[in-house]
């Protein structure tokens, strides 16, 4: 009985505290935290806890089945995505509570498009109807929109509105995706459609425009224009919240549709050629990362990296042999929980650093390792991760995707994992390169609350013990995959 | 062909035709008139082709209303950035960096 | 001609081409989702089939998209409060139009009565009638009618959140006896589906009234306000 | 073939042409609700009375009025002290 229970408090929860924190006084907002982070957590770890004991599962909304209702799918992908969202945005929200008294004209509203954003996403985490996607989509989409906005400077408000354009005109390709779909297959839901998929012209349109999409919503290079404004602008935990966490949303449905439609329908150079642009995005992010100037730049620009190496996802897993195609959905979703949290601690950690030194600029660092230790471990914590050196959970993934690439004989993307943790050895060495020089100009330093130092520090820590305890979360991601459980 | 297919071939040519504007224009309020021309034309394919020869459908239809809401919801939201970005700026463009 | 608008043209030419073939190389579905929704409407609640899909069958679909709705109004208020604004001068001080206001009042009010009723049996429904709702608040604020309780901002944040919190109540109280969220009792399913219709009536309604009246009013004057973020950057 | 349905569908491209080639923005978003009316009625040939209700009040009507609001806001007479590139047009 309280297994029905806690999946749909997943998106209720969140959605009844957004509108709740609509409804009481400014000072009581963030307090709501308090509630409903305890609660969305239970709720996360008794889906976790059914799934081990109880198997995969479809929730049927309503009470109908698919395809004339609307169905939920609590499989070992979603439930690791919830539980991923559950500790970056609890944390991201811990941090937000004292990070924001310093913006009280944007504070206020962060709390309700928190929880709304929230709501989207474990919404699309869960989605088994590709309409139902869409929707889960500008959810997400919207709020994330919103949050950019929030301070309402002129950067921030440009930044939002080419973030929305972005936004707005990838879902509607999605949509148009969807709407070839349903005239050729008749069902919204992906079960039917995986039954029913055959290869014809309206299908490859459908997902041409499915990808394309997704693509722009993901900012996969060359489409990335919108995301280093809005992520490296925003408000330090929105940024965290953006770069960890929503740009996963449209590469989940990505892989998603991907698994449905794609390894029987789409020709093989499609495949080939995501793997080209995310390798285009690995050299071309990591290239920027390490010219800029602005330290949240450079993190943002690092997000544009990062976001390549999940797309070797679909070279190694499309007519590949069974056990490439397993290590390759390992490697990947590693790569995509690992990223998550040390993205998230490096954006925190930049933050708590911009604040130490009250500037932006990355050359106004020098000599602060003497002053913010624990902010810069941090730092350095989650850099080790990006860069794929061991122990790290980035290390790991991309050790599986290594594998992949070896077992199915694509040596190129060797060159990519390679090169690429190199790019962010560049970038994040350059940081602890100005911190540790000595220099005249730094000679006191803020310090700011402790919560904002461990909030970052357990996110950190965290990037690295997923490489350590690896075995466990792949297990438990592949339940209810094509990927077996073996 | 039946009417239904008609409409979807002008939202075929709707979609194209908005695209074109969406990315050709520079001044936002045109950008949102062009997204909104877009969002017709899915939805012309989504009824028209949905209804080709096979007679009326409900799904589509409750889609549909579904989609119109979540686009004026979002072109209400752009409109609402887009004063205020005007506000702050005094432009109704957004600068050519990146 | 820029490289933007030969991008724009060529990107535009490849998409239409791509969806005429998708349009003429289309097999026919074998799935056929209307017969599933004609042999469900008994058990639906309600007559007319747009109804039971919005509000039984995908009636998740309808709750997220007034979140997005809800969002929208979020942002706006959130704008206004980063960047506030003068107060505003009343609309158009026409006697005529508030003479025509009196007596189009009550037949708007009467039209959404009437749509929300009929949507159970016939076109209509919750989102027509909470439109017609919001043009009457749109009429309103053009005649300058003083509309004491719209600027009451806590009544407006009550009547805005009220259609979602009723939808997401009623989810979850019909999970009680053990059936999942949204299951609607089929005895109480046209009862919980009007409930559900007003209130989402009375929420769009304030919603799309709240998206036009929270953008920076006329009375104020981007220049000054120009001016002054450019002292306190 | 269905005369009536071809020549609306004509018509709506024509108009949506219209709308997103015309000079003046007023003009624009005039042809814009013009579209979005006739929208209505490609709903009603369709069989959709819902969604031509649902377009005629949302689509054309709410979405109109907003984007003439944010019109009558663009044309707010403007100080002599701000000339910036992109202001009109």
């Amino acid at each position: 009985m309280i297994g029905l229970w806690s999946v749909p408090l997943l998106f209720a929860l969140p959605l009844a505290l957004g509108i709740l924190s609509l409804l009481v006084t400014p000072a009581w907002r963030p307090r709501l935290i308090f509630v409903g982070l305890p609660l969305l957590t239970l709720a996360s770890v008794d889906v976790l806890a059914r799934l081990v004991l109880e198997g995969p599962r479809i929730y049927e909304l309503g009470g109908w089945e698919a395809p004339l209702g609307i169905n939920l799918v609590v499989d070992g992908l979603a439930v690791g995505m919830i539980l991923m969202t559950t500790l970056v945005a609890s944390l991201c929200a811990l941090y937000a509570r004292v990070y924001l008294r310093d913006y009280p004209a944007s504070s206020s509203f962060f709390w309700p498009l928190l929880w709304l954003l929230w709501a989207g996403m474990n919404g699309i985490w869960l989605a088994e109807d590709i309409f139902n996607l869409y929707v889960g989509l500008e959810v997400m989409g919207l709020a994330a929109v919103g949050m950019v906005a929030l301070r309402a400077t002129p950067q921030a408000l440009a930044a939002a509105m080419r973030y929305l354009l972005a936004a707005l005109l990838g879902s509607l390709a999605y949509l148009l995706g969807v709407a070839l779909l349903y005239a050729t297959y008749g069902t919204l839901s992906m079960a039917g459609l995986q039954e029913a998929a055959a290869p014809n012209a309206t299908t490859h349109v459908a997902l041409a425009l499915i990808i394309l999409g997704l693509l722009l919503k993901t900012a996969l290079f060359p489409l990335h224009a919108w995301l280093p404004p809005a992520h490296g602008g925003a408000l330090t935990p929105v940024s965290a919240l953006l770069s960890a966490l929503v740009i996963k949303g449209s590469f989940y449905i990505l892989m998603r549709i991907w698994l449905v439609l794609g390894p029987e329908v789409t020709p093989i150079f499609t495949a080939q050629l995501l793997g080209v642009l995310g390798a285009g995005a690995v050299f071309y992010g990591g290239w920027m990362a390490w010219r800029q100037h602005h330290l949240k730049q450079l993190v943002a620009y690092s997000t544009v990296a990062q976001i390549g190496y999940l797309f070797l996802f679909f070279p190694l897993v499309t007519g590949t042999g069974p056990e490439a195609a397993r290590l390759a959905w390992d490697g990947t979703l590693m790569m995509l929980v690992a990223h998550a949290l040390a993205k998230a601690a490096l954006f925190l950690s930049a933050g708590n650093l911009i604040l130490a030194v009250g500037s932006t600029q990355i050359s106004h660092l020098v000599g602060i390792s003497r002053f913010r230790p624990m902010s810069l471990f941090s730092f350095g914590l989650a850099g080790v991760s990006l860069m794929g050196l061991p122990p790290s959970g980035g290390f790991t993934g991309k050790w599986l995707l290594l594998h992949s690439a070896i077992l199915s004989d694509q040596w190129w993307w060797l060159i990519v994992l390679f090169l690429g943790g190199l790019l962010s050895a560049a970038y994040i060495f350059k940081v602890f390169r100005m911190s540790f020089r000595e220099g005249p100009q730094i000679d006191r330093s803020i310090t700011p609350p402790l919560t904002l130092d461990v909030t970052a520090l357990i996110l950190a820590s965290a990037s690295i013990l997923i490489g350590l305890t690896a075995h466990l979360p792949l297990f438990w991601l592949r339940l209810g995959s094509a990927f077996g459980a073996g | 062909m039946s009417g239904a297919l008609v409409f979807a071939w002008s939202g075929v040519l709707l979609f194209g035709l908005g695209l074109f504007g969406f990315i050709a224009h520079r001044h936002l309020l045109r950008r949102l008139l062009a997204f909104n021309i877009m969002g017709s034309g899915s939805f012309l394919v989504l009824v028209g082709l949905a209804q080709d020869g096979r007679g009326v459908d409900p799904v589509p239809h409750a889609m549909v209303i579904t989609g119109i809401v979540v686009a004026v919801a979002s072109t209400a939201l752009a409109l609402v950035v887009f004063r205020r970005w005007y506000r702050a700026s005094g432009r109704t463009d957004l600068p050519e960096d990146t | 001609m820029s490289l933007r608008l030969v991008s724009a043209a060529l990107l535009c030419v490849a998409v239409t081409v791509a969806l005429a073939w998708a349009v003429l190389d289309r097999p026919l579905p074998e799935e056929n989702l209307p017969d599933r929704v004609a042999a469900a409407m008994p058990e639906s609640g309600v007559d007319h089939p747009v109804t039971a899909v919005l509000l039984n069958f995908r009636s998740y679909d309808t709750l997220l998209e007034i979140a997005v709705l809800l969002l929208a109004v979020v942002v706006a208020l959130a704008l206004r409060e980063a960047q506030p604004d003068q107060p505003e001068a009343m609309g158009l001080d026409n006697p005529l139009l508030r003479a025509v206001m009196a007596w189009l009042l009550p037949l708007i009010l009467i039209v959404a009565g009437f749509l929300l009723w009929a949507g159970s049996y016939q076109p209509g429904g919750a989102f027509q009638a909470g439109s017609v709702l919001a043009a009457a608040g749109v009429l309103l604020r053009l005649a300058g009618v003083t509309t004491a309780w719209l600027d009451n901002a806590t009544l407006m944040r009550a009547g805005l959140a009220l259609g979602l919190l009723t939808f997401l109540g009623v989810g979850l109280l019909v999970m009680i006896p053990g059936a999942p969220f949204l299951t609607y009792p089929l005895e109480y399913a046209g009862t919980l589906i009007l409930v559900i219709e007003l209130t989402l009536t009375l929420s769009i309604g304030l919603t799309l009234i709240s998206l036009f009246r929270l953008t920076p009013p006329y009375a104020d004057d981007p220049d000054e306000a120009r001016e002054q973020a450019g002292k306190t950057p | 073939m269905p005369w009536l349905d071809l020549l609306l569908g004509l018509t709506l491209v024509v108009t949506a042409g219209l709308a997103l080639a015309a000079r003046d923005l007023f003009r624009a978003v005039v042809m814009f609700i013009v579209f979005g009316l006739l929208m209505a009625l490609a709903w009603v040939r369709l069989h959709a009375p819902d969604i031509a209700l649902a377009e005629a009040a949302i689509g054309a009507g709410l979405t109109g009025v907003l984007l003439l609001d944010t019109l009558g806001y663009l044309r707010r007479p403007f100080g002599s002290r701000v000339d910036k590139p992109g202001k009109h047009q």
